[in-house]
C-alpha cells in the first residue's frame, strides 16, 4: 500500500467515469407516500382530538333554538355570548344563582395551597427517599405506590374519620391535606425518580461542604428541579382543579370549588337541558389546565423525560 | 468530643426522618390504616354507620351472589383490556409519528395532550352528548341521509362499555404519547442507525428493536394506565351512570353506591377490599421489584 | 342567625318551591344559607352524612322520611325536636299520623316532615294520544291498549328515564296499582317471600313488562326530562310521584286540557305517604340551635306548607290548611287523602339496603329486554327473603 | 491508481446555517485502513454518516466502488457500520443480533447459518452466540458489533470509535484483533477514532481532521514526524510536543531564537521559503527525540536546565525542565533516576524538530 | 513512623449481602501522595466514600489526624474532595460554587474573600469567577472542583478520578498541575484512579486494590518491578507484560520451561523458597525490557522469532512475535522498520522479570 498517491485536493471525478449521477442532497417530495401517510394519520387523529373541544365551543356560542335544530357540528348561525355569561354568572342551584364565578375563586382558593402543600411534602419525600434512605424508607414509599391504586371511594370515610379526629373537617386545610395525601403517590415516585436521576457526586460534594438535609434540598436540589416541578405543578393544578369527589364531601356550600358548580349546573335541569350553558360552564371549568396544558406542553414533555420515564 | 461508639441508630439521618414524617403518616395512616379498618369493617354487617357487628363472611357471599357486582366486575375487566391495549397502542403510534421529525410537533402534540385537562366529568358530559343517538354522530349522519346508521353505544347495553372506553382513550392517551415520546427520545440513535445499515424497515424496527427496548417505560405508563382503571367512577356517572340498566356498573361505583346511597357500608367494605385485594396481588410484587430490590447508596 | 340548610331539590319546580322555605325563613330575621346539590338523593346522601359524622354539621338537611336517618339518629347526631312538637302540638296537626310515627324514634320526635310525596300518579299527554288518534286512557289497561297506536305515530308511549330509582319507583306503583294494596303490603311490610314468587305478584311482572317494553325508546336520564317528554308530546305518559306536576306547572300547563293525572293508574286510587322531612343536627353553637328550632317551627307554618306544596306540586302534612288555590290534580290527592286511602311507602317499609338492591334489578331489567319476567321476579323474592 | 473503493467529492454538511463538513474531499483505496482522527466534535462521525447514507449530505458526491452512491439507502450502500455504544439489540440474542438483518433481507436459512458462523469463528464468538448482550462484557459486545458488519459481506466497514467504552487493556487488545481481521479480510476499511494511539497502530493513513477540514491525510509515520501545521504536531504523541515561541533569528545562519536560547536550523529542513528573519515562528520537538546527560552532549544543540517534575510512567520516566522560558518535557528511560532540582544537559537534533508560522500555523 | 495522617483500620463495608470491602488497614503519613488504583468495581470509590464518611461503615475504625472521625460528619472530618463528574452545583457562578461550604459554615465575608481568592491564585481561575460551571470547559471545571476543595483548608485531600472525564491531552498538563499543587500544599492526598499512568506519575505510595483487598502498597517503581502477584503485574505497565505459562524445570540448575523454550533462573531473585521442579508457574516479562537484535545476543537469554504485528505508536512501535506459543510483545524505537514475516532475535535479562505461583499467582 505504499504506492498510492493521492492527493489532498484532488479536483472531483478524476478517476471516475460517473461524474455526473446524483449530487447534493437526495430530493425530497413534500407529497411522498411516506409524508402523505404521516400527516394524514396525524391530522385525522387531531380531528378525533379536535371534534369535543369543537363542538363544546360551537355548542356553547349557539342560542337554545338553534341548538334544537340538531346539527351539533354546524357553526352557529348567530353568535351569542349568553350561555357563557349564564354559566359564569347567572345560572341557579337550587337557590343560589350566581354561576360559575363564586365557585372560581373557592377554586383558587382551594388549589394554591394544595398544589404547593402537595408538592412541597412530596419533593421533600422523593430528596429524601433519594437520597437519605433509611432503614424502612423503601417500605413506606412502596405503601404509598401502592396506596395510588385505591379506588378514592374507598378511603371517603376512614378520611371523615381521621380528619374529624384532627378537628379538619370541612375546614379549607383538611381540604388541602386530603389532597395532598391523595397527590403524594405519583409526585413522590416523580419527584424520587428525578432525583435519582441526578448525579450522586452533586449531593455528596454538597455534603462535604457541610450542607445538611435542608441546605442540600434548599440550596442544591431545588434551583436544579425545575423541569419536574413543572410537571408536577401541571398535573397537580388539573388534578386538583377537576376534582369532584374531594370537593364536594369534604367542603361546605360557601366554599365549594367549581366542579362541583358545574355539576350542580349541569344537574339542575330546569325542563330541557341547557346544553350551550352547560358547555360554556364546562369549558369555562376546563379553562385554568386547559391554559396551563397549551402554554406549558413542551416543559411537560421535558420534565416527563427527566423524571418519570427511565430508560 | 470525638465519637468513637456507633450513634443510635434512629438519630442518624434524623432530618431526613423528621421530613419524611408526612410520609410516613400518610402510608401508615391513611393508606395501611384506612385500608385495616376498612377490611376490619367488612366482616361486620354495618349500615349506615360503623359498627364492630361481626357477621364473618356474609357480606362476601352476598357480594359474590350479586349480578351488579359480577358485571361490574366483568365490565372492569374489558374496560381494562381496551384501555391498556388501545392506550398503548394508540399513544405508541401518536408517539412514534411524532418522533419522525414532523412539522408542527408542538401543535400535534398539544392537541393529544389537552384532553387530559379536561376531568373525567367534563369528558363524560361531552361525549355523552357526541354519543347521544339523537343529536350527537348519529342523528348528524342520518340527517345527511344514511338513515339506517346506527352509533349509540351508550344506549346499548351490550357495548356501552365501548362507548365508555371512547372517551376515556380520548382524555388519557394524550398523557401516554407523552411518556413514549419521552421514552423513544431516551432511544441511543445508534440503534436507528445500526437498524437502517442492517436494512431493517421502519415498523419491524419499531416492532422487534426499540418496543422491546422500552419496556421500562411501559412499565411506567402500565401502572398509570392501570391505576386509572381501577379507579374509575367519574366518567361512568357523568356518562351513564351506569347505565342502560347496569350494564356499564363499574366496582368503584359498587364501592359508593352501597357505602353511601344503599347505606349498607359492610358491603361496601367487603367490595373495596376485594378490589384492593385484586390490585395488591398484581401490584405489590411489582413494586417490590421495581423499587424495593435495586439498592443505591 | 345564619342556618345552612342541604338538600337535593334543584329542578325548575323544587328550586322554586325551597325559595318559598327561604323566604319564609329569611322572614323570621334568620338567614337560609342554601346548600344545594344537584344530582338525586344518591349523590347528595353521602355528602350529608359524611358531614355530620365528620363533625361539621349543616344546620338541617333533608331526607326522605322514613329509615334514611335512622342510625344517625341512633348514634345521637340528630337533634331531639319532641319539645318543639309538643308546643306546636304536632301530634294533632300532622296528617297521616304515619307521617310524623316515621319521625318518632323511642317515643322522641327527630324530624320535621313537610310534604306527603305520592309516587302512584300516571301523567299522560293529551296532545300525543290526539296526535295517535286515540282517546286519553282511562286506566293502565287502557293505556297498554293504546301503545301501538302511539307508536305507529312516533311517540314513545310511555317514558322512563335511566336513573335506577325510576324504574324501581314505577314497579313499586304498579305492584300498588296493578296488585293492590294488600298484595303491596304483603310484599313490602311482611317481606313474605314466598307470596312475592307467586302468582300475584307474577300478575304485576306482567304490567312491568308490558311498561319495559312501551318505554323502550326513552332514551333520557333525568325522571324530569322523561316528564318534559311528555309535556312536549314526544311521548305518552310517564308514571312519575306527583313532583312531575311542578314541571308542567312550571311550564305553563294545565291539568285535565293539556295533561292528564290518573292517581294509582286509575286501577287503585291509593296514595302513599312517603314525602320529605327535615332532620336538625346536634350543633354546638347555641345561637344556631335556636335558629333550628325556628326553621322547623316555620316549615311546619300553615302558610309555608302552602305556599310550598303548591310549588312543589306536592301535598301539605297539615291537615288544617287551606288549599284552595290547588289544581286538579292535586284536589284528586287531596281527596284521596282525604278518604284515608293512605299506604306507607318503600322508604318507610324497606331499608335503603334493599331499596338500592330492588333498584338494581328493576334498573337492569327495564334496560334488559332478554331479561325474563320469571327470573326477574326469583330475583325479586329473593331480594325480598333477605329484605330488612 | 486504482479505482478507490471509497470517494467523497466535494461534500458540505450543514445543520441548519451550522456548517460542520466543507467541501472535503477524499479518496480510499480498496483494502486501505483509514483513520479519521481529530478532536471531539470536528465532525468525523458527521462524516462517517455521510459515507453510510445515514445523514443527508448537503452537497457533494460519494462513490463507493465506483457507484455513485449519494442518494443510496444505507443498507444498499455495501457497507456495514460499528458503533461506539455498540447499538446492539439487547432482546435479542447475539446470534439473532447477528442474523435478524439477514433475516429481514430474506436470505435463505442456511446462508444465513453459514454467515453467522463463519463470523463467530473469526471473531470467536461461537459460546456465545445463545447469550443475550446483557450477559456479555465489553469486549465481547464490541466483537459482536463487529460481527453484525461481517455478516453482511460488504465492501467497507465504518467503525466510529468501536473501543472508547472499554477500558485500556481490553482497548489495547481489541485493537490487536481489529488490525488482525483487517489483514484476513482485506476489506476497505474507515475508522473514526479520537485516540491517537489507536489511529497510530491501525492506519494506513490517517486523515487529522478539525473543524470539518482534513488537515493532513498521510501514513501514520509521516503525520508524526512531519506534521504539516502545528495543531496536527499537537494532536499527536503522548507526551505531548514541545513547543517554544519564539523568531527567525537574524544573520546569515538560519536559526531560531526565544528567550535566551538560539536554535541553530541548518540542519532543518524546509518545506518552503523560510522567509525573513523576525518572523515569528514556533519551533517544536517531541519528548523523546530529546537525549540527556552524555548522549545530549553529541547533539547539534545543547543546553543546561535543571529538572522540574520527575514523572515516572513505568516503562519510561517523562522529566519536565524549562527551555526557552517554557515548560520541556523529555523522556527517559525508567532506570534513569532524576530528582527534582538537579541540574542536567539537554539536546536535540533540529533535523527532527518542525518549524510553525506563529499565525497560520503553518510548516516551514 | 510519624503519626499517620489518615488511619485505616479493620474497615468493613457491606452492601446488604454484598461485602465490598474486607478488614482493609491502611496508614498513610502526613504530606503522603497516596494513589489508590483497581480495576473498575474494585472499591476504589467506596474506600474514599468511607473516609470521606459519605457512606456509614459496617466495621473498623477510621483516624483522621489522630482523631477518630469514624462517625463524624464529611465535613467535620478536615477533608476536602474533588469528584469525577466535578459536581459543580450548575446553577451557582464558580465564585459561589467555591463559596458554598464557606457560607454554609458561617464563615464571615471577608475571610471567604480572602480564601477565594487565594484558590483562585493557586488554580488561575481568577477570571472565571463571575461564570457559571455550564461556561467552563472541562479542564477549567476541574480546577474549579479542586478550588472547592481548596478553599476548605483541609488536611486531607480526596480525590475520586478527577481526570478520567477529560481527553488525553488535558489530563496529562492537569496531572502535572496536581503534581505540583501537591508540591506546593504538602497536604496528605488520596488519589483514586483506574489509570496507571496517573498512578505511577503522581503517588508517593500506590495502593493497588482488586476485589476490596489491597494487593500491594508500596513506592510505584517497586509496584511496577517486582509486583506481589500476577494481578498486579498485568495491572500495571502498557502495553502489559509478557506472560509465559510454564512451570520450574528439572534439573540443579534453576529454569523455566514451557512449550519448547527453557529459560535459565539462576539470575533471578526469588523471593521464597523457589519450590519444587515441575511446579507449575507463570513467567513475566515487560516489552520494554526485551532486547531485540545485536542487543539481545548480549542477553542472558535469546530466542529466534519472527514478527507477527507491528504496531507503531508514534514515540516507539510495538512489535509482536510468538515465544513458547504465546503472544508476545517486545517495544523498539519508532525509528526501526520490522515487517510482518522478518525474523528477529530477541533476548532478555531473567533478572528483570517475574515469575508467580500459577494457583495463587502469588510472586515466587
Ligand atoms: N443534529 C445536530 N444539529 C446541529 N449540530 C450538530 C448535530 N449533530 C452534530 N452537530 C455538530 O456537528 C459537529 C460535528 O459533530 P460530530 O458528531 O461529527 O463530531 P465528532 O468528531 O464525531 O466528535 P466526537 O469525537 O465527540 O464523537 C459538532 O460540532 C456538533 O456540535
Ligand atoms: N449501592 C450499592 N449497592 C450494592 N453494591 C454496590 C453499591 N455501590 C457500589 N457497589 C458495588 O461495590 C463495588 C465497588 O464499587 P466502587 O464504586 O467502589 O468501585 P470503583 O473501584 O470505584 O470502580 P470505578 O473505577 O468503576 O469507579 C462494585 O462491585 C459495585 O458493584
Ligand atoms: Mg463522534
Ligand atoms: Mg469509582
Amino acid at each position: 500500500m505504499s504506492d498510492q498517491t493521492v492527493s489532498l485536493s484532488a479536483p472531483s471525478g478524476v478517476g471516475h467515469t460517473d461524474a455526473s449521477g446524483p449530487s447534493g442532497p437526495k430530493p425530497r417530495h413534500t407529497f411522498s407516500r411516506r409524508n402523505i401517510f404521516l400527516y394524514g394519520t396525524l391530522i385525522m387523529a387531531a380531528l378525533y382530538y379536535l371534534l369535543p373541544l369543537y363542538v363544546m365551543i360551537v355548542t356553547s356560542l349557539k342560542g337554545m333554538p338553534e341548538i334544537r335544530l340538531g346539527n351539533i357540528f354546524s357553526p352557529p348561525l348567530e353568535i351569542t355570548f349568553e350561555p357563557w355569561v349564564k354559566a359564569w354568572s347567572t345560572a341557579c342551584t337550587g337557590l343560589n344563582c350566581d354561576g360559575l364565578s363564586r365557585g372560581f375563586w373557592n377554586s383558587v382558593r382551594i388549589t394554591v395551597p394544595s398544589v404547593i402543600l402537595s408538592i412541597a411534602i412530596a419533593s421533600v419525600n422523593g430528596y429524601a427517599l433519594a437520597n437519605w434512605r433509611f432503614k424502612g424508607a423503601d417500605t413506606f414509599f412502596i405503601i404509598l405506590i401502592v396506596g395510588a391504586f385505591i379506588p378514592y371511594q374507598v378511603m371517603i370515610y376512614p378520611i371523615v374519620i381521621i380528619l374529624r379526629e384532627i378537628g379538619l373537617y370541612g375546614s379549607l386545610t383538611g381540604l388541602v391535606i386530603v389532597h395532598s395525601i391523595f397527590g403524594m403517590p405519583i409526585l413522590t415516585l416523580l419527584f424520587r425518580n428525578y432525583f435519582t436521576s441526578m448525579p450522586e457526586e452533586l449531593f455528596r460534594a454538597a455534603r462535604v461542604d457541610g450542607a445538611g438535609f435542608w441546605g442540600i434540598y434548599l440550596r442544591i436540589m431545588l434551583p436544579m428541579s425545575l423541569p419536574i416541578f413543572v410537571v408536577a405543578v401541571i398535573l397537580q393544578v388539573t388534578g386538583i382543579w377537576n376534582d369532584f369527589l374531594f370537593g364536594v364531601v369534604y367542603t361546605r356550600p360557601d366554599t365549594y370549588p367549581m366542579t362541583v358548580q358545574l355539576n350542580n349546573i349541569v344537574n339542575s335541569v330546569q325542563g330541557v337541558k341547557e346544553y350551550n350553558v352547560n358547555m360554556a360552564a364546562t369549558i369555562l371549568t376546563g379553562l385554568v389546565p386547559l391554559v396551563i396544558y397549551f402554554i406549558s406542553g413542551r416543559l411537560f414533555v421535558r420534565g416527563i423525560a427527566a423524571g418519570a420515564v427511565k430508560g | 468530643m470525638s465519637k468513637s461508639e456507633r450513634p443510635s441508630r434512629l438519630f442518624r439521618n434524623l432530618n431526613a426522618k423528621v421530613a419524611s414524617i408526612p410520609m410516613i403518616l400518610t402510608a401508615l395512616v391513611v393508606f395501611v390504616g384506612g385500608t385495616a379498618w376498612t377490611v376490619l369493617y367488612s366482616f361486620t354487617n354495618s349500615k349506615l354507620l360503623p359498627r364492630l357487628n361481626f357477621v364473618g363472611l356474609d357480606q362476601y357471599y352476598r357480594l359474590w351472589a350479586t349480578p351488579r357486582w359480577l358485571i361490574s366486575i366483568e365490565n372492569l375487566l374489558i374496560y381494562g383490556v381496551i384501555s391498556l391495549v388501545f392506550s398503548l397502542v394508540i399513544g405508541f403510534v401518536l408517539a412514534a409519528l411524532l418522533d419522525q421529525k414532523i412539522r408542527f410537533e408542538d401543535t400535534f402534540r398539544t392537541i393529544f395532550l389537552y384532553p387530559f385537562a379536561l376531568s373525567f366529568i367534563v369528558t363524560g358530559l361531552v361525549w355523552q352528548w357526541l354519543l347521544n343517538p339523537d343529536f350527537g354522530i348519529q342523528g348528524v349522519i342520518r340527517k345527511l341521509g344514511w338513515t339506517s346508521f346506527a352509533f349509540d353505544p351508550l344506549y346499548n347495553s351490550s357495548i356501552v362499555i365501548y362507548g365508555i372506553s371512547i372517551a376515556a382513550l380520548w382524555q388519557g392517551t394524550g398523557l401516554i404519547m407523552c411518556l413514549m415520546l419521552a421514552g423513544l427520545r431516551g432511544i441511543d440513535e445508534d440503534i436507528w442507525k445500526a437498524a437502517r445499515v442492517d436494512g431493517i424497515p421502519m415498523w419491524k424496527t419499531y416492532l422487534f428493536i426499540i418496543i422491546p427496548m422500552m419496556r421500562p417505560v411501559f412499565i411506567t405508563t402500565l401502572v398509570i394506565i392501570a391505576s386509572g382503571i381501577v379507579k374509575v367512577y367519574d366518567l361512568v356517572v357523568a356518562q351513564t351512570s351506569g347505565g342502560p340498566g347496569i350494564a356499564s356498573e363499574v366496582p368503584a361505583k359498587y364501592v359508593y353506591d352501597y357505602m353511601f346511597f344503599a347505606q349498607n357500608l359492610g358491603q361496601g367494605f367487603a367490595a373495596s377490599t376485594m378490589m384492593l385485594l385484586s390490585v395488591m396481588i398484581v401490584i405489590v410484587p411489582w413494586a417490590y421489584l421495581e423499587f424495593g430490590g435495586r439498592k443505591r447508596v | 342567625t345564619d342556618l345552612e340548610v342541604t338538600h337535593w331539590w334543584t329542578s325548575g319546580g323544587e328550586a322554586a318551591a325551597v325559595a318559598e322555605l327561604a323566604k319564609a325563613f329569611d322572614a323570621t330575621g334568620n338567614h337560609w344559607v342554601d346548600g344545594a346539590i344537584a344530582g338525586s338523593g344518591g349523590t347528595a346522601r353521602p355528602i350529608m352524612i359524611s358531614r355530620i359524622t365528620g363533625g361539621d354539621p349543616m344546620g338541617a338537611t333533608q331526607f326522605n322520611h322514613g329509615r334514611q336517618a335512622e342510625e344517625l339518629v341512633q348514634a345521637g347526631l340528630m337533634r331531639d325536636l319532641t319539645d318543639v312538637a309538643t308546643k306546636g302540638k304536632w301530634t294533632e296537626v300532622v296528617r297521616p299520623k304515619s307521617l310524623l310515627d316515621s319521625c318518632t324514634i323511642g317515643g322522641k320526635i327527630y324530624c320535621v316532615p313537610v310534604n306527603i310525596h305520592s309516587w302512584q300518579w300516571l301523567w299522560l299527554s293529551n296532545d300525543a294520544f290526539q296526535k295517535a288518534g286515540v282517546p286519553v286512557p282511562k286506566d293502565w289497561n287502557e293505556y297498554v291498549a293504546a301503545a301501538p297506536a302511539l307508536e305507529k305515530a312516533g311517540i314513545v308511549p310511555l317514558a322512563v328515564g335511566g336513573q335506577a330509582w325510576q324504574s324501581s319507583g314505577a314497579f313499586d306503583v304498579l305492584l300498588a296499582a296493578v296488585g293492590g294494596t294488600d298484595t303491596f303490603l304483603k310484599v313490602y311490610k311482611d317481606k313474605d317471600a314466598k307470596f312475592a314468587a307467586g302468582p300475584e305478584v307474577a300478575k304485576v311482572f306482567k304490567a312491568a313488562d308490558d311498561a319495559r317494553k312501551m318505554a323502550k325508546n326513552t332514551n333520557v336520564q333525568d325522571w324530569n326530562q322523561a316528564t318534559n317528554m311528555v309535556i312536549t308530546g314526544k311521548a305518552g305518559g310517564q308514571i312519575m310521584g306527583d313532583w312531575a306536576q311542578g314541571e308542567f306547572q312550571v311550564a305553563g300547563k294545565t291539568a285535565g286540557k293539556d295533561y292528564t293525572c290518573l292517581p294509582g293508574l286509575g286501577l287503585n286510587e291509593v296514595i302513599a305517604t312517603g314525602g320529605d322531612a327535615f332532620y336538625f343536627p346536634v350543633l354546638k353553637d347555641a345561637d344556631k340551635s335556636k335558629a333550628q328550632e325556628v326553621l322547623a317551627e316555620t316549615l311546619l307554618d300553615p302558610k309555608t306548607q302552602v305556599a310550598f306544596n303548591l310549588k312543589k306540586g306536592s301535598l301539605p302534612v297539615r291537615g288544617d290548611v287551606d288549599l284552595n288555590a290547588a289544581n286538579d290534580c292535586m284536589k284528586k290527592g287531596l281527596a284521596i287523602l282525604a278518604k284515608g286511602a293512605v299506604i306507607p311507602w318503600t322508604d318507610q317499609l324497606l331499608s335503603q339496603d334493599s331499596q338500592k338492591q330492588k333498584e338494581d334489578l328493576f334498573s337492569e331489567f327495564f334496560a334488559k329486554p332478554e331479561m325474563t319476567v320469571e327470573e326477574a321476579q326469583k330475583r325479586f323474592a329473593a331480594i325480598i327473603a333477605t329484605a330488612d | 491508481m486504482a479505482k478507490p473503493s471509497v470517494s467523497i467529492q466535494n461534500l458540505s454538511l450543514n445543520y441548519g446555517a451550522v456548517s460542520v463538513l466543507q467541501t472535503l474531499n477524499l479518496d480510499i483505496a480498496e483494502g486501505e485502513f483509514i483513520v479519521l482522527l481529530g478532536p471531539s466534535g470536528c465532525g468525523k462521525s458527521t462524516l462517517l454518516n455521510c459515507i453510510a447514507g445515514l445523514l443527508d449530505i448537503s452537497k457533494g458526491r460519494i462513490f463507493i466502488k465506483g457507484k455513485n452512491v449519494t442518494w443510496e439507502e444505507p443498507k444498499d450502500r455495501g457497507i456495514g457500520m460499528v458503533f461506539q455504544s455498540y447499538a446492539l439489540y439487547p432482546q435479542m440474542t447475539v446470534e439473532k443480533n447477528l442474523s435478524f438483518g439477514l433475516r429481514v433481507a430474506g436470505l435463505p436459512r442456511d446462508q444465513i447459518a453459514k454467515r453467522i458462523a463463519r463470523a463467530a469463528e473469526i471473531l470467536q464468538i461461537e459460546p456465545l452466540l445463545q447469550r443475550k448482550p446483557s450477559a456479555l462484557s465489553g469486549g465481547q459486545r464490541q466483537r459482536v458489533a463487529i460481527g453484525r458488519a461481517l455478516v453482511r459481506d460488504v465492501d467497507v466497514f465504518l467503525f466510529d470509535e468501536p473501543l472508547s467504552n472499554l477500558d485500556a487493556k481490553l482497548r489495547s487488545e481489541l485493537r490487536v484483533e481489529i488490525k488482525l481481521l483487517h489483514r484476513r479480510l482485506q476489506n476497505t476499511m474507515i475508522y473514526v477514532t479520537h485516540d491517537q494511539i489507536e489511529a497510530m497502530t491501525l492506519a494506513d493513513r490517517i486523515a487529522v481532521m478539525k473543524g470539518g477540514v482534513i488537515q493532513q491525510l498521510d501514513a501514520p509515520q509521516t503525520i508524526y514526524n512531519r506534521p504539516v501545521n502545528r495543531f496536527v504536531a499537537g494532536f499527536l504523541g503522548s507526551p505531548a510536543m514541545n513547543f517554544i515561541e519564539g523568531q527567525l533569528g537574524a544573520g546569515d545562519a538560519a536559526a531560531f531564537t526565544a528567550d535566551g536560547v538560539s536554535i541553530p536550523l541548518d540542519r532543518y529542513e524546509f518545506d518552503k521559503d523560510r522567509g525573513s528573519a523576525g518572523k515569528p515562528c514556533v519551533f517544536g520537538i517531541r519528548p523523546e527525540h530529546v537525549a540527556f546527560g552524555d548522549a545530549a552532549k553529541a547533539m547539534p544543540f545543547t543546553a543546561e536546565s535543571a529538572v522540574e517534575i520527575v514523572e515516572p510512567m513505568g516503562s519510561d520516566t517523562l522529566v519536565w525542565t524549562k527551555l526557552g522560558g517554557r515548560n520541556f518535557s523529555f523522556r527517559v528511560e525508567a532506570e534513569k533516576t532524576l530528582r527534582t532540582g538537579d541540574p542536567i544537559r539537554i539536546g536535540f537534533d533540529p533535523a527532527r524538530a518542525s518549524l510553525f508560522d506563529t499565525p497560520s500555523g503553518n510548516r516551514l
